[in-house]
């Protein structure tokens, strides 16, 4: 049965040294509330898994947070480069951060597998691709009936999954909709799962057939209006785009990454604190 | 009427688009080209974006791989394994339409790194979708800026597969689509010659000369005996390019995305 | 692109003598007007697929229209007996047909496998079932990565696929809501797909990430209001259980099987005409 | 208060449904079960049907795995694939409802045929999901009318393994759930012994005695030393039943469906 708390709560009971954690959101609805909680609270080791590793994962990176990365594609979408992320593989700072590198395809298979319970997941792809000999979780196996050659790769079985979603009702079932990326099947791959969301409600009402994370499913619901910033939520608030571009200057230079998460993430209590201190500076600039 | 050689790489991939083709979209070039063709002689074109939606039909570009407005203006939204498993694996998708940082005479595609993988000079954001785009659309588009930075004459590390070692090394491996059937620039178009699939030179946008290609590609590129002239855009297309990146300006306070 | 067309003439083009064809939905909006339609046009030799071939298999198979069956759960719901099917295989009337035999979890992942253009579908299962002893195509693999022994299946992937769904708008996408069955993997399975709908609409009016089969993936709508029958069509009527009780007299006896399908679905031309006779039979029972 | 013996089994089997418990239902008996479960003691268990429906709360019991009314009271409805991928084999179901045709002693069940299977005395209408809820719900109810015909030595063919042949045997083969822990009957309620998994007749519903249980038995059936009688249905749980049941019947113009 889900858990009604506060974020702090949920991480701090949920999110252990070590993990294998997975905050996923492809654009849309990326839990970035439970990012900064997890900075904020100090998890060390993480083994973070994401498809589109963005802003959220390049401040848990630079922050120190993640010792291994298994992801597809780690840009600033429609910006560069994630600063963080590559100073991490490029000059291993704050630490080393170990590389698993798949497609986008692979991913979501593997999301998938997890999910169904398998331990592989099997794909058509990676023919002539340098990407299985620089990680050996790509492999290639031959159809039992056909003996076709097919790539596999290990399902995805996160310790915890964390998504945002549109709203919750009291019971803890969780309702999303527009985009959904690979979070349904993120969720049903964990043995744990934290929902922030915009809001609680007596009755979803939802329409037939939407996309819904019964409340079997969800280990805590976490009220974090807002908590997509600078993602979005559709039906709630639209994409920041020009906190993506500041973004850049941001996580360029390591000293001035470290002063803003210091004083973004760190010195604030929560993310609606964040939100106010973020509209100062802000303000400052102009 | 003047135009850029940004604005006719753009048309010129555009038009490479069939009416009614499954067509799945990258943002940035390959977006903006997609929805061009969509808005002049493609008008049933299905435009599949990873993220999920199908049948997107934005009025201004999308920022991300995820803007709402896809999903607004989408016949549906479904998961993204769908996308990739139904789809794109499913053999239905028609065009695969693929940016890079380098590619080769074979139009192999990095966009992992630069350098040794494990030292890298410049890491890349990575595979994201190309590689399953590249082995399983029935054909693949590359929009690219021309450069010998980016045109080199061997991968660092091959993330996509285009040509292989040309001839038939790509059927030889089973890959299930034709890889890719052309490659547009700011300069010109090149195609796979039929036998060697090494790039070659077809097309040349109006003002640029062959030397200008020649230095802006790191191998000593082919060029085709019958090398046409790249048809300038008609007003329709010029029009229709500059009013979509105009109300995509207004609409994000910005310039329309670069990738 | 979708041709809009009659049911007659999808049949007619779409569907051939010795196809794998799969009449898909699960209790809900059974795809019986087309299954009608292939018995009047008299196929033959047809590979059937379906989960539970129910009344809609027990009529073809009756028929003569089919020689091999590869399912999952063969009776009357709620009622008992599949008298045709049963008769076919312990009596090999009208003609012999052979069973692939598999489970409903396999099925299901075998249409998910042929949606994904994969060659076969891995799952948990069947370990001490005699099932993999009768159908050589249920296989077992290790894993790559964990050396579990998993079972694969081969996917199904039909020539056609069969549904009933609510709507379609007027360029061939189509909207089902209410209990989905395995219908949308079944149709992205399948080279050739014909939807019959209840409504042509202009505008499908969808909620967000409503269960949508875009036009791309459909060959032919026709518009067969009323062609689930017995089943039924969320929002438009409900199921007739008496009539699946009916079925198990009408079934039971080969004479009795033969005149009523020469009189309802031989001598009647289409599936409106049916529902009449259907009516005035019934009238002159009462 | 006098009551039938398919009133007490249905009873019977409706107590052991934990609340909150995911349960995965099957239709007739194991649908009437678990409903009277979630209508008495177990307000919170997650009905899932194989059609789709997650979390139904039919009013009436449905004659189908795929009525509509398990679509119009559940929480969400989703595609079957996702309820035997994500829930069955993703091991979110707690209990697995299940009847048979035939079972032996060590619970293995029979739903395929009577006879030898290429030439079949009775065919009967095969597997559905039952081979994969006896291998992946953590734990297996069976509710059956108990005869000499259904309990039987041998069975003609194992459609879903029980304990196999005793002992360690299901464990050997590594499968997931922990299988069949009850066998509620109109008789009498058995469990697998702890160390051989042979089924024991551990109570016995009012009025029956050993006797008709060993008649009913193709097999010389073990009786647990300590043998309880089975509880009288409560008031509460018979009224709830008799509801259920005349609910249905309004609704269907028929008797509950018996499988």
């Amino acid at each position: 049965m889900t858990e009604i708390t506060s974020l702090r709560e949920a991480v701090a009971h949920l999110v252990k040294d070590g993990d294998c954690v997975a905050l996923e959101g492809f654009t849309h609805l990326i839990p970035s509330a439970a990012g900064h909680e997890i900075i904020r609270q100090a998890r060390k080791d993480l083994y973070l898994v994401r498809m589109t590793p963005d802003l959220i994962y390049d401040q848990l990176i630079g922050s120190g947070c993640a010792s291994r990365l298994r992801f597809s594609w780690g840009g600033n979408p429609g910006v560069g480069s994630l600063h963080r992320l590559r100073d991490a593989v490029e000059r291993q700072w704050p630490q080393p951060l170990a590389l698993e590198e798949h497609g986008h395809a692979d991913m979501a298979n593997a999301y998938v597998a997890g999910a169904a319970n398998l331990p592989f997941s099997v794909l058509r792809g990676y023919q002539g691709s340098d990407l299985p000999t620089y990680n050996h979780n790509i492999r290639f196996m031959r159809c039992p009936f056909t003996d076709e050659e097919l790539a596999v790769s290990p399902a995805i079985r996160p310790d915890v999954t964390v998504i945002h979603a549109q709203k919750a009702d009291r019971r803890g079932n969780v309702l999303l909709w527009g985009i959904l990326g690979v979070q349904k099947e993120a969720a049903m791959a964990a043995k744990r799962v934290i929902v922030t969301v915009e809001e609680i409600v007596d009755k979803l009402d939802a329409p037939p057939n939407a996309c819904i994370l019964p409340s079997a499913v969800v280990t805590a619901v976490c009220h974090e209006p807002g908590g997509a910033f600078p993602s979005y939520a559709h039906g709630y608030y639209v994409r920041d785009n020009r906190f993506y571009i500041a973004w850049d200057d941001i996580a360029r230079d390591r000293d001035v990454f470290t002063a803003w998460v210091q004083r973004h993430i760190r010195d604030t209590a929560d993310f609606q604190e964040f939100r106010q201190v973020l509209a100062q500076s802000k303000g400052a600039q102009a | 009427m003047s135009y850029t050689t940004n604005e006719i790489m753009t048309i010129a991939a555009a038009r490479r688009l069939p009416d009614g083709a499954v067509c799945f979209v990258g943002i940035g070039l390959p977006s903006t080209a997609a929805n061009l063709a969509r808005l002049t002689h493609a008008p049933n074109a299905l435009l599949i974006y990873e993220s999920g939606p199908i049948g997107a039909k934005p009025d201004v570009l999308p920022l991300s791989i995820g803007d709402g407005e896809l999903a607004d203006t989408a016949d549906t939204v479904v998961p993204t394994p769908e996308i990739f498993r139904y789809w794109l694996q499913g053999g239905r998708v028609d065009v695969g339409f693929l940016g890079t940082a380098q590619i080769d005479r074979f139009a192999n595609l990095n966009t992992t790194v630069i350098g040794p993988y494990d030292k890298p000079k410049v890491r890349l954001p990575g595979a994201g979708g190309a590689p399953e785009i590249a082995s399983n659309a029935k054909e693949v588009l590359i929009i690219v800026r021309q450069s010998a930075r980016t045109f080199v004459p061997k991968l660092d590390f091959i993330t996509s597969a285009g040509h292989l070692t040309g001839g038939d090394a790509r059927a030889r491996l089973k890959i299930p689509g034709k890889g890719p059937v052309a490659v547009i620039t700011d300069l010109c178009i090149m195609e796979p010659d039929p036998v060697t699939r090494e790039l070659t030179v077809v097309s040349i946008h109006a003002g640029i000369t062959p030397e200008q290609i020649r230095a802006a590609t790191g191998w000593p590129v082919l060029f085709a005996a019958d090398v046409r002239q790249t048809p300038d855009p008609s007003a329709l297309e010029l029009d229709t390019l500059r009013a979509l990146q105009q109300r995509t300006a207004v609409a994000h306070g910005t310039a329309s995305s670069s990738e």
